[in-house]
């Protein structure tokens, strides 16, 4: 462990702003990159399933 | 039966690439706007720079080279579209991918039409914006020689965003968004080939870089080309 | 004539999730005239753009002579001649020049017969005016004047007729008929009856659909 | 294409969107549980374990975040042209869905990269962008990916857009080695380079570990969301085909 105590670990020796912002972004857009293929792949789906009730509906 | 053979002439690469060629360079001239319009536009963004930034000689002579280069660039961008469009709205694109004769000698030649309307005379009217924007004299010779190649290069790389986009009704916005990224080491090269000559060194090496990549893209570009202009027409 | 010019095995094709057709199969003989008939976008074109190599978007066999068309691209292109929506006519150039330029790029068409041709469309004394100042029709004649200085077996025709005076048709259909008793075959699709032709072979894709 | 037989067998069963689609669907837990180890276990290290650098203190480890990002967006530029040339030749309706499905992870990751270097340069050179060879060619980068999406985007029928957006990206993989060494020319002609972020003479090892741990964590999660977006393109594209039909009854 580099830091002593939780505040030092959160400044950062003054840094703390540029890693903790860096970090954030790098982290926010991993997540995105797994939320939004799960949410479209709920909407294709969800339409599909839709479209197919539809078409059986028809018949 | 005798009249219906086949192949009652073979056609020679060299004969079609010229025949393309005369025909592209026939048509420009037939429509002189074709011609003259890039030069304009390419005289016009040379002079917002002094309006839009400063007229003072020392600042205009250090951004010169530079300033000439991407006001070259600008004006060969806004006449990539011409390569194909008109042929692919009148279908002679069709008729030209329904010919037995390799595609990417007509493209190659379409490009080298396209580069001896605009590259070429904007090569030439080049020194008129080094005397607006100061260039030294000294560098006259570099900037038309580094425009001369790297026109080719920037035609023949831009061909290909032409021959990708010509199928879509609004290809314009879109061409400079895939060609102008791959620009950039032209860009460079060219304007460093000038600055070079502004500061009186030796202009070889720069042409010499220029030159390599004028020789990977006639051998490279024109298979890409063909491939878009197929893509696009029979997608 | 044992081996058919052109077999097509099996075609299959859709557009925008709707089946254009499936399963069709034909063959054509030399000196056979073939018209395509079926409604409004029931695939006429597209059939043509596939038989002549301009779309891939399709599934099934193309033969050329007895060989797959995809291995015999360039003989088969330098013997057939397309003729589509587009004219293909530059409005800049006058009509001759437009005709040296596909004499220049097609080994069938024999630029001699430039002027013949041109007067056999109608359009002798319109020679070297722009074909920009010509009406559409005239300008669908310069592209039809290339029938007229060929030596293609094979001709791949949409809508030919469009656009063309009732006098033009007659001379045109009686120009098919010439090519298909010289053993040269033609593919076609036109709203008007053909009545000078001689024998039609005619293929219906909205039949075809039904079945 | 038909006489290519010298191929191995997975390269077709590869080919089949099915096979695909239920072989990802058994890989995707397996390289999740992997890169959320590894990338929680490099985060870490990163953040608390690694040791401060001498010249750069603290601010040194947006390294960890910076480098894997900028190594993930070339590979994954490399990957998308590669799989769109396999699509263009052997006609893989897959590896076009990988080509399609690479461009907006690797769009993403590119300004991921250029968003932390970007902060990283505060610190170090005092201004919130430097024109620095690296995170210049990051940025062409960037808009090369975004030439290829506006492609995908401008074109309706799925398999012309295939084909044009495979042929600019490789021209575009072509243009890669040209672009940097331009760019790293070009950096060298105008600011005599002084101090450049990442390249140290021999890191030490407590400092390239947990930077290898991130790197792997990265092409992990790499996977996962190429897998995922993959996924969702077989299911779009096959919706009119049985099994797909079968799938989606089923849930």
């Amino acid at each position: 462990m580099q830091f002593e105590t939780i505040s030092e670990f959160i400044k950062m020796d003054g840094h703390g702003l540029y890693v903790w912002l860096s970090y954030a972004i790098g982290v926010s857009i991993l997540i995105g990159n797994l939320i939004l293929p799960l949410f479209t792949r709920k909407e294709l789906i969800k339409n599909l399933a839709r479209r197919l009730r539809r078409e059986n509906n028809a018949q | 039966m005798a009249e219906l053979c086949t192949n009652s002439a073979e056609i020679s690469l060299g004969q079609l690439f010229s025949a393309v060629l005369k025909r592209d360079l026939l048509l420009s001239f037939r429509r002189k706007s074709d011609l003259v319009n890039p030069l304009i536009f390419f005289l016009m963004v040379a002079t917002l720079f002094p309006l839009g930034v400063s007229p003072e000689p020392t600042f205009l002579a250090d951004v010169a080279p530079g300033v000439v280069w991407v006001a070259a660039l600008l004006a060969t961008l806004l006449s990539l579209d011409g390569i194909f469009r008109s042929d692919y709205d009148d279908g002679t694109l069709e008729q030209v991918i329904l010919s037995p004769q390799p595609l990417m000698v007509v493209c190659l030649a379409k490009v080298m039409a396209h580069w001896m309307t605009t590259g070429l005379p904007l090569a030439l009217m080049s020194p008129l914006l080094g005397v607006m924007l100061f260039l030294p004299m000294s560098a006259m010779f570099g900037l038309v020689v580094s425009l001369l190649i790297g026109t080719f290069v920037l035609s023949l790389i831009g061909a290909i965003g032409a021959g990708l986009t010509v199928g879509l009704k609004r290809g314009g916005v879109l061409i400079s968004l895939l060609v102008l990224p791959l620009y950039i080491p032209v860009l460079i090269f060219g304007s460093g080939a000038v600055q070079a000559a502004v500061a009186g060194l030796p202009l070889a090496g720069y042409l010499a870089l220029l030159g390599a990549m004028l020789a990977l893209g006639i051998v490279l570009a024109p298979l890409a080309i063909s491939a878009a202009v197929r893509i696009s027409v029979t997608g | 004539m044992s081996q058919p010019l052109l077999k097509v095995v099996d075609l299959f094709c859709e557009r925008d999730e709707r089946t254009l057709f499936d399963g069709l199969a034909f063959t054509l003989a030399a000196g056979e005239l073939m018209q395509i008939e079926g409604a409004n976008g029931s695939g006429k074109t597209t059939l043509l753009r596939i038989l002549s190599g301009l779309s891939n978007d399709f599934e099934g066999e193309i033969y050329w002579r007895g060989e797959l068309i995809a291995k015999m691209r360039d003989e088969f292109l330098s013997s057939m001649l397309y003729f589509g929506h587009q004219p293909g006519v530059k409005g800049m150039l006058t009509p001759v020049e437009n005709l040296q330029w596909y004499s220049a790029i097609h080994p069938a068409l024999s630029e001699e017969k430039i002027l013949a041709a041109l007067d056999a469309v109608g359009l002798k004394g319109y020679e070297d005016v722009p074909c920009h100042s010509l009406s559409a029709g005239q300008n669908r004649r310069v592209s039809l004047a290339r029938l007229y200085m060929n030596t293609a077996k094979l001709w791949i025709l949409d809508e030919p007729f469009t656009a063309i005076d009732k006098r033009g048709v007659a001379a045109k259909e009686k120009w098919l008929a010439g090519h298909v008793a010289a053993g040269g075959s033609v593919i076609l699709t036109t709203h008007h009856d053909l009545t000078s032709c001689g024998p039609v072979t005619k293929i219906n894709l909205d039949q075809l659909m039904g079945t | 294409m038909a006489g290519s037989n010298w191929l191995p067998r997975w390269f077709y069963q590869l080919a089949s969107p099915r096979w695909c689609y239920d072989i990802t669907g058994k890989l995707l837990p397996g390289f999740l549980i992997a890169a959320v180890l590894l990338l929680v276990a490099g985060l870490v290290w990163a953040l608390a374990f690694a040791p401060p650098d001498y010249q750069q203190g603290n601010s040194f480890r947006i390294m960890y975040i910076h480098v894997p990002s900028a190594i993930l967006a070339q590979s994954c530029y490399m990957l998308m042209a590669i799989a769109g040339a396999v699509g263009l030749i052997w006609k893989i309706k897959v590896a076009d869905m990988v080509a399609f499905a690479c461009a907006p992870i690797g769009a993403s990751i590119a300004v991921m990269a250029l968003a932390t270097g970007a902060i990283w340069g505060k610190p170090t050179w005092g201004s919130w962008w430097v024109w620095d060879a690296r995170l210049t060619s990051m940025l062409i980068l960037l808009f090369l990916y975004m030439g290829v999406m506006a492609l995908y985007a401008a074109m309706d029928n799925e398999t012309t857009a295939a084909k044009a957006a495979s042929v600019l990206s490789l021209v575009g993989l072509v243009n890669i080695p040209i672009i940097k060494y331009s760019v790293e020319w070009w950096n060298t002609l105008h600011q005599p380079a002084t101090f450049t972020l990442t390249e140290k003479p021999a890191m030490p090892v407590e400092m390239w570990l947990p930077l290898l741990v991130m790197v792997l964590g990265f092409y992990c999660f790499f996977g996962v969301s190429l897998m995922l977006r993959l996924r969702n393109e077989i299911i779009r594209r096959e919706r009119r085909s049985g099994w797909v039909r079968e799938l989606i009854t089923s849930r």
